[in-house]
């Protein structure tokens, strides 16, 4: 989307507006009314639809706005279990997805252009394929993506019955089965937990990003956060320890945080189910070494680990049935166990955990795993590979070679949103619908089903999975619509008030009563089974959670497998998640792209993450351009000193260096997949980083905060629970009136005004993305940011404390203050940027002729400027997202956070029409809305009541350079620290 | 020896010199005064519309109300120009033969939307809202002129920032009864200053000179 | 001798070199008749600069300000940096003139009509920058208080207005001045020119100026009261640019020393300008009996003040940063500047303006064109670079930590920078072509008082 | 003097050398009874000149009155715009900055100062005027190089074309030329 040529484009623009001046009159705009307008429609108003987002299978739940027909905006859906009214980066960038101008659009064969027709007549009722009727599927097989959708789990149903020999895979890059198969391990069967946070006080993360990560991740932050926002310094608080090796949200909002590498997180959870089990806990204070329980042997007892176990072990011994302790996904099944054996032992099973059956289609069994069709590929048992969605040549485990053994497949259909790697390699390209062109269904992780329906008419064509099962059913293609309908009128058995029923899910997004039941399991069964597991195969020996011995990081299956028998202090290769583009499905997305990482703040690109002692062993420079050398795989990119990051181990963001059509994607950053390895899918030992050089050009880490520390300056404040209770007025200095030669000018009325809780605030981003959703913020691209030009009204600045070695994160969502005595707008020459007299700080930016000086005295630079014609990056499809009541701003002016005023005037009007006085907390900024964990509360302050005024009256409150007198109308809460009361043992 | 110059070339030099400033201010004055005609506002000019529909007729004739076609003033930002359909709920009985109304039925039997021409046409970065404006008392022929009266509509505000900011800053001027909104010609019983007063009292009309009021 | 304050005599003995007032008149006029090959190579030179200069202008306008190196925070950098630069150069024109005109240095007389030139055509450069260096430069006549359609007016608490009401004051005033200290030697020229076309053109200039008492005396009168309006000005502008930075919030601009120390700022790198068009003048058309050794003395001497006065401004500044005890203030002036990513710049700028001008002390440098040159050439380069060090290095890292970011210029800015000094001497050297940059009738008037008074 | 008899319109000239010669004949013709004389010269000669013109022109106070007037120009306008006609909130600052306004109105006042004076110079010296009858006479270019003339007024009761060539000529003048009026 921006790249050089862009640059021209951008400069090219100026030729077009040079010389324009202000009295040239524009052409006469044509009006087009409906012939016949719908009845729910009201021009001018927006409107908005429930529906719902699958991810990896899972559903989350939205509305969408649409304004005359065309979706602008998606926000969480507050009746959505998996949502509650949150939306994250993926569900609100998707919408950018759906316009993306590189979607495949065009159904062809070989390269060829073909209609839909000749794709049925290839694979339906006169198939002529090798598999087709009469046969029985020998040789047919479907590589799917994971889905929880009721009316696809039938139609897949149908399908096997028609073809009993045909294969089925679900494939998706970042799912993982450990939990599932350690459930199965413990229970017996394959259970699913969803996790109640709101009833937990002690919180146990091993390697997991509970708060970020995940398709309940929106509801746990939520629940979180609610036991976790202090009203008063009396107040309760929960307590989060995490134990993890790169920096996550979660890790970020740690009271205590482990930096351990991957591959020793076992080891702490078995270390911490010995002590809880010791019951020692407590009891033997400062008993020094319980037991054999060092973790991380060699280190000695001086190790911090410990210290962290034993502090959580008394903590969770003291919170029994109040706790919670949760492995993350990328943790073998061992460490799953050993977690489920926690819980069942302190009794929050049935507490703070239940456990419902697996919502996936065919979860838990062999069709998950992809080595089945691997191996049936490389016997030649595959002569019609058919693959929906995903991107299994770009994502596949390097080993696998997938994409030489999908060349073999003589005849290959892929069915997905772009003509990706995969697209490249098959003979049939289907182009598929984005789901807010599609009807279907699909499930939350709690087993809630939610319904999708399409805001849009299809784009560009093409067909939803579920087309595509009915194409082999040999059917003729039924309206969508209808096909969910009848699928749903059957499931719930029909009756008269059906159609009631129908109309209600689709109004509130969720379809009553199709929440999973808990499944009840003991706790005690759980420990004996964990204890009494037979040491067969890869199965972990009983004795392992024994006192007696810490198992070897070797035993690992799953996460290390053979790779990791290696010495200790070798380096370790980590692959995460990306918070952008997650599996690399989102790379095509500007908005993700240049989306700084929450930790990090990198855009456009992935880097080597590895701790500043570890780069310093390897002699490695931030911003160097390493090769990491990893069991015969090679990768180029650059280092990034990341302080926090566990010794000796590297972390690489999956998901970039795409080789596929999709011009935003393609050559940002470097493909990890390349060296990920199908035993060790998360982890593994072995690595070898070599310093290749200085980073130059496209290799270089481009990032929107270069500095981590506040230089010593009291700009994000932060303080521990006791320290608070001790002097709850430690930010008086940072608040109340400032000395002024200027009277007061005398506000009355609505007066807007905005609080920012750092104590909750993960950085997760969302409300980056709403931001630029809402306000049709542009891409830079990469050169724009290296340049520092990216145009975010809202950026989140990252700042870590403490200690270097351990040093915690502070997350401050800065945008425009407000100020009542505002420095930008007394240096604005022609009034283009005014107080408005319900207290907003204005910019009027056709009156603006961007002398900068408002941004150069502005102390918090939250203006940007446009300093090319930026709305030429936009493709004639993208312009289609953009909302209509916000000025698309000109080349050569600034702008910056208006309180999303739009919002604001519409509310106002609308209040004043019905003849009310606008309430306090009627208005709903974007990132407000999106925020997960409620960090941001806007409001009017002249309404006492309002939450914003009620948040004011915290004694914490503070205004970031309040010495400087500008009497901001944004301010923050001090980031309370829950630390345990005596940590030092 | 003659001098250089010829005597008469005092004068010219003189009246040069004046005859330039002269110029200069003028230019100025002629500019400013340019940008506030009709040639720049679009004002007075009635536009060739797709069809021939006539104000005087339906409003003037048949009385029907501005609502009934524009039924979205009291409740969008937009006015709203008439789906098809609405011109087909009488013209399906009345004159439905009539050749004026052919483009009408093209579109309403294409299913293809009629395209009007926009007469009063704001920049982009203007948001008005009707709603707001017609529920408190600003009425239509306020802004629009005596439509009535008008064969092909034209724009008779100048709507340039100015003008939007003489009502804004004075609101009693022209204020009217709701019930009054659509009237045309209507003239106020009271002295208007006296009962706009008293309207802005009754409906909480304040005078709006925030910029983001019109700018987003 | 009447008002001959400053300069013994004999130091200007030099004028009486030659025998009669006509010789005199036709040394000083004669670079407008002869063909000088210097001036045709120079010329070509300065024009090629025009020519980047308008090529870089144009680029800018049409595609935007983002082919500079600008950015957030660092939203100003070579544009204003060459704004100040220049309109400090533009200073010492008008200071020469003026302000020793009212203290009678009559020293002066050589010297002042080529530094008024160069005042105006430096104020020519410096007004261009801030209109280019808007995001819409065609609405710059936003901040003039006009009845717009809009009826929106500038914001008068903006310092942008005062630069543009300075500005535009500055540059007229000068131009008066500069015409009115003209319009006798253009009598001259018109008498004297060859041909008739130049002598009409000259002619039209010199508005008919007959050289009669009555002109003289009024002559005399106005010009002395526009030096007496021209010497507030000259201080008041400077310190009104310096109020951009001034009002301002930011670290390292928000001092109230601005004003003084901009305006010494000015004069310092206005002489050591006058300075360097002055020396090759001298040497190329042979004036050392016009401009004298004496005359060189003098400037060096005010280049060692001037220099010595942004000396104690730079520590006096330094001084209050780490006084007030102020963390961001500390900041940005012991640590930032001196140590920063911008160090070397700073450094370099307290070398050239610092260190170099103490050679001044000696006579000899004062004296030694070469010498002098030089130390004149460094002192400019000191003065961009400490403008620089105001406008970039205070951006860079201003109160957030996590907005601090670099800036890099782009060809775009060295071309603006490079192509304005082209600019600059292409309309110098018109003015050299075809205006006396002497002030001939100051000269002959200065040498009849020298001279023995001829009796009756 | 009112009108174009403000200004000397000599009808006999004589050319000198040198500015004492000239402030010695100015001297004479004084001494003659002449009132309405007039020097011509390169340079100003405060001797000649002084004995011609004691009175000092008014100039400085046009100018002192219209540089005030320049300046409350500058208040009113400020006053207006930013204070009266569209009165906004601008970073909560009053309406009324003095303060900020006085950059202004200093520029303002020097600038009408300077223009008046400018105006007012051609306007007391009757300039722009090409042509003159001065002009017409022979050798008078020299007069702005190196020569230095003294000219009687034609309407300077004791002019008369012999008498007054007679005078000039015992002040040995380089030359005597009388001026034609020129039609």
């Amino acid at each position: 989307m921006v790249g050089r040529r862009d640059f021209l484009k951008m400069v090219g623009a100026g030729v077009a507006l040079a010389g324009v001046t202000g009295c040239v009159t524009e052409p006469r705009r044509s009006i087009l009314p409906y012939t016949m307008r719908p009845p729910e429609v009201t021009p001018g108003n927006p409107l908005y639809y429930a529906t719902t987002m699958p991810l990896d299978g899972y559903g989350i739940g939205l509305l969408v706005a649409s304004r005359e027909g065309r979706p602008t905006k998606v926000e969480g859906n507050p009746d959505h279990p998996a949502s509650l009214g949150a939306a994250g980066v993926y569900e609100q960038a998707s919408i950018l997805q759906l316009y993306d101008p590189n979607r495949a659009r065009q159904l062809t064969y070989q390269g060829g252009v073909r209609s839909v027709r000749d794709f049925v007549r290839a694979f339906g009722p006169q198939s002529t394929s090798a598999f087709g009727t009469p046969g029985n599927g020998e040789g047919l097989h479907l590589l799917l993506e994971p889905t929880s959708s009721p009316l696809t789990a039938s139609l897949i149903a149908r399908v096997r019955e028609a073809y009993p020999a045909a294969g089925f895979t679900f494939y998706s890059p970042l799912s993982s089965s450990s939990e599932l198969d350690a459930a199965r391990n413990v229970f017996g069967r394959p259970l699913q937990p969803v996790y109640d946070l709101r009833a937990a006080d002690i919180i146990v993360a091993l390697d997991a990003d509970l708060l970020d990560e995940g398709p309940f991740s929106l509801r746990y932050a939520r629940e979180f956060a609610d036991r976790r926002r202090l009203e008063e310094p009396s107040a309760g608080m929960n307590r989060l320890y995490v134990a993890e090796a790169g920096f996550t949200s979660t890790g970020v909002l740690a009271d205590h945080r482990l930096r351990v590498r991957s591959t020793e997180v076992a080891e702490v959870a078995a270390a911490l189910l010995e002590l809880v089990r010791g019951g020692s806990v407590g009891a033997t204070e400062g008993a020094a070494p319980m037991g054999g329980a060092v973790v991380g042997e060699g280190r000695g007892a001086q190790w911090r680990g410990n210290e962290w176990v034993r502090a959580a072990a008394r903590d969770l011994a003291a919170h029994a049935g109040r706790s919670l302790i949760m492995a993350g996904a990328r943790q073998p099944p061992r460490v799953h166990e050993l977690a489920i054996a926690l819980n069942a032992i302190l009794g929050n099973i049935g507490r703070t955990i239940r456990y419902i059956d697996p919502v996936l289609v065919d979860v838990g069994l062999p069709t998950h795993s992809p080595v089945p069709l691997v191996e049936a590929l490389r016997a030649g048992a595959v002569r019609t590979l058919v693959i929906v969605g995903g991107n299994p040549v770009y994502d596949m485990p390097a080993d696998f070679e997938f994409g030489e053994l999908l060349r073999r497949v003589p005849e290959r259909v892929y069915c997905g949103l772009y003509r990706n790697e995969t697209a490249a390699l098959c003979d049939w390209v289907v182009p598929a619908l984005h789901y807010l062109e599609s009807w279907g269904d699909v499930r939350a992780w709690d087993g809630t089903a939610s319904l999708i329906q399409p805001l849009i008419y299809p784009l560009y064509g093409g067909i939803t999975i579920d087309d595509l099962l009915k194409v082999f059913l040999l059917e003729a293609a039924t309206d969508a619509h209808q096909l969910l309908w009848e699928s749903w009128r059957e499931r719930t058995g029909g009756g008269d008030d059906f159609d009631e029923f129908w109309k209600d899910a689709l109004r509130r997004g969720v379809i009553p009563g199709t929440t999973s039941p808990e499944v009840a399991v003991t706790g005690e069964g759980a420990v004996v089974r964990v204890q009494s597991m037979g040491g067969a195969g890869g199965e972990p020996r009983a004795g392992s959670v024994g006192v007696d011995r810490v198992p070897e990081s070797g035993d690992q299956q799953g996460g290390g497998g053979e790779s990791a028998k290696l010495p200790r202090g070798g380096l370790v290769l980590s692959f995460r998640r990306d918070p952008k583009v997650y599996d690399g499905r989102f790379a095509n997305n500007g908005w993700l792209q240049e989306l700084p990482d929450p930790v990090t703040k990198q855009c456009w690109g992935n880097a080597a993450l590895l701790s500043p002692r570890t780069a310093a062993r390897l002699g490695v420079e931030d911003g160097d351009l390493v090769e990491l050398r990893y069991r015969g795989g090679k990768l180029r990119l650059p280092a990034l000193h990341l302080p926090g990051h566990a010794d000796d181990e590297v972390t690489v963001s999956l998901g970039y260096g795409r080789g596929g059509a999709e011009e935003v994607a393609r050559g940002v950053g470097a493909n990890a997949y390349l060296l990920r390895r199908a035993d060790a899918p998360w982890f593994g030992g072995g690595l070898e980083v070599a310093r290749v050089g200085e980073a130059r050009g496209e290799e270089r880490v481009v990032r929107t905060q270069e500095r981590w520390t506040q230089e010593g300056r009291p700009i994000a404040l932060v303080a521990t629970l006791a320290g608070y209770r001790a002097n709850p007025d430690f930010t008086h200095e940072h608040r109340g009136s400032q000395p002024s030669l200027f009277e007061r000018w005398n506000y009355s009325g609505e007066q807007w005004g905005m609080t920012i809780d750092l104590s909750v605030c993960t950085g997760c981003s969302a409300c980056v993305v709403a931001c630029q959703a809402e306000n049709n913020i542009p891409v830079v691209g990469r050169e724009g940011v290296a340049r520092g030009r990216e145009m975010h009204w809202l950026r989140i600045d990252r700042y870590v404390t403490g200690d270097v070695e351990e040093p915690r994160i502070v997350m401050q969502p800065m945008l425009c203050q407000h100020c009542e005595k505002a420095p930008c707008e007394y240096v604005c020459p022609v009034n283009a940027t005014v107080h408005s007299s319900d207290g907003l700080n204005e910019m009027i930016y056709n009156r603006c002729v961007g002398t900068r000086f408002c941004s150069n005295n502005c102390p918090y630079k939250v203006r940007r400027f446009n300093w090319f014609d930026y709305a030429v990056l936009r493709s004639p499809e993208e312009d289609l997202q953009l909302n209509p009541d916000v000025t698309v701003r000109a080349r050569g002016v600034m702008e910056k956070c208006t309180y999303c005023v739009q919002r604001i005037r519409r509310a106002g009007i609308r209040a004043r029409v019905e003849g009310r006085e606008l309430g306090g907390d009627e208005v709903v900024t974007a990132c407000q809305q999106a925020c997960p964990t409620r960090a941001i509360v806007f409001g009017s302050l002249g309404d006492p009541e309002s939450e914003v005024s009620r948040s004011r009256r915290q004694p914490r409150l503070y205004s970031v350079l309040h010495e400087l007198g500008t009497e901001p109308r944004t301010m923050y809460l001090a980031k309370i620290v829950n630390e345990a009361p005596a940590t030092a043992v | 020896m003659p001098a250089l110059f010829p005597r008469w070339s005092d004068t010219l030099l003189r009246v040069g010199i004046v005859g330039v400033l002269a110029a200069v201010l003028l230019a100025v004055g002629f500019a400013m005064a340019w940008v506030r005609t009709p040639q720049i506002t679009g004002q007075f000019s009635p536009l060739e519309q797709p069809v021939e529909f006539d104000h005087r007729h339906h409003v003037a004739d048949d009385g029907i109300d501005c609502r009934y076609c524009h039924d979205l003033v009291e409740r969008s930002p937009y006015a709203g120009v008439p789906p098809t359909e609405r011109c087909m709920n009488c013209h399906n009985q009345i004159w439905p033969d009539s050749p004026l109304l052919a483009p009408v039925w093209a579109s309403y039997f294409k299913n293809e939307p009629i395209v009007w021409r926009r007469v009063h046409q704001l920049p982009e970065f203007v948001y008005f809202d009707h709603s707001i404006h017609v529920n408190k008392g600003v009425g239509c022929e306020s802004c629009h002129g005596r439509v009535d009266r008008m064969a092909r509509v034209y724009q008779v505000a100048s709507l340039q920032m100015g003008w939007c900011l003489d009502c804004h800053r004075r609101p009693e001027r022209v204020l009217r009864p709701v019930e009054e909104i659509t009237t045309m010609g209507w003239v106020p019983s009271r002295p208007q200053e006296e009962l706009g007063r008293e309207l802005m009292e009754r409906y909480g009309v304040r005078r709006v000179t925030d910029c983001t009021a019109c700018h987003r | 001798m009447v008002g001959w304050h400053g300069a013994p005599v004999e130091e200007l003995r030099e004028l009486e070199g030659h025998a009669t007032d006509e010789e005199l008149t036709e040394q000083l006029l004669a670079p407008l008749w002869s063909k000088s090959r210097w001036w045709r190579i120079c010329f070509a030179v300065s024009g090629a600069g025009t020519l980047l200069y308008l090529v870089a202008f144009t680029y800018t306008v049409v595609s935007g300000i983002g082919v500079w190196g600008n950015n957030i925070p660092v939203a100003w950098a070579y544009g204003i940096t060459n704004f100040v630069w220049w309109i400090g150069i533009g200073h010492a024109g008008t200071f020469i003139s003026a302000f020793l005109l009212l203290l009678q240095q009559r020293w002066r007389s050589s010297v002042n009509r080529v530094a008024e030139a160069m005042t105006i055509f430096a104020v020519i450069q410096a007004g261009l920058f801030p209109v280019l260096h808007l995001g819409r430069p065609w609405f710059a006549y936003w901040l003039i208080p006009y009845p717009a359609t809009m009826a929106v007016w500038p914001q008068f608490r903006s310092a942008l207005p005062w630069d543009f009401a300075a500005i535009s004051t500055y540059f007229t005033i000068s131009l008066l001045f500069w015409y009115v200290g003209l319009i006798p030697d253009l009598a001259t020229v018109r008498d004297r020119a060859p041909g008739r076309v130049r002598r009409v053109v000259y002619g039209i200039f010199a508005l008919g100026w007959r050289g009669a008492g009555a002109h003289w005396q009024r002559y005399r009168l106005v010009y002395g009261i526009l030096a007496g309006l021209a010497t507030p000005l000259v201080v008041s502008v400077h310190s009104i640019v310096s109020t951009d930075f001034a009002i301002t919030q930011l670290p390292g601009w928000h001092s109230t020393i601005f004003p003084p120390y901009f305006v010494a700022g000015a004069l310092y790198s206005g002489f050591a300008m006058v300075i360097m068009l002055v020396l090759p003048l001298r040497a190329v058309f042979r004036l050392s009996n016009v401009i004298t050794t004496r005359h060189l003395d003098s400037l060096g001497k005010m280049v060692l003040a001037m220099g010595w006065m942004v000396i104690y401004t730079y520590a006096i500044e330094t001084f209050f940063a780490w006084y007030s005890g102020d963390p961001f203030e500390v900041a940005q002036y012991l640590r930032a500047r001196p140590f920063g990513s911008y160090a070397l710049v700073f450094w370099g700028m307290v070398f050239c303006n610092c260190v170099v001008p103490q050679a001044l002390w000696s006579r000899r440098v004062r004296t030694s064109p070469v010498l002098l040159f030089v130390v004149a050439f460094l002192v400019q380069v000191g003065m961009w670079a400490e403008r620089f060090v105001i406008i970039v290095a205070s951006l860079y890292r201003d109160f957030l930590p996590s907005s601090w970011n670099l800036y890099a210029p782009t060809w775009v800015d060295w071309g603006l920078l490079l192509g304005s000094i082209g600019f600059f001497s292409f309309l110098f050297f018109l003015f050299l072509r075809y205006i006396p940059f002497v002030p001939i009738d100051e000269v002959k008037h200065l040498r009849a008082e020298l001279e023995p008074r001829r009796s009756g | 003097m009112r009108g174009r008899a403000r200004f000397v319109e000599p009808g006999i000239m004589a050319e000198f050398g040198a500015e004492g010669e000239l402030e010695h004949a100015v001297v004479r013709l004084r001494e003659r009874g002449y009132t309405r004389l007039e020097i011509y010269a390169p340079y100003p000669v405060e001797g000649a000149t002084t004995l011609l013109y004691q009175t000092r022109p008014r100039l400085n106070w046009v100018v002192f009155c219209a540089a005030t007037a320049g300046a409350l120009l500058a208040l009113a306008v400020q006053w207006f715009t930013n204070a009266f006609d569209y009165p906004l909130n601008v970073g909560g600052r009053p309406l009324f900055s003095l303060p900020a306004w006085i950059p202004v109105t200093f520029e303002l006042a020097v600038l009408a100062g300077g223009l008046a004076a400018f105006i007012g110079l051609l306007v007391s010296i009757g300039l722009p005027r090409l042509w003159h009858p001065v002009f017409e006479v022979p050798g008078f270019e020299r007069a702005s190089v190196d020569r230095f003339w003294v000219g009687i007024d034609r309407r300077d009761p004791r002019f008369d074309p012999e008498r007054s060539r007679q005078e000039l000529t015992e002040l040995r003048p380089l030359r005597i030329e009388v001026v034609e009026v020129g039609r």
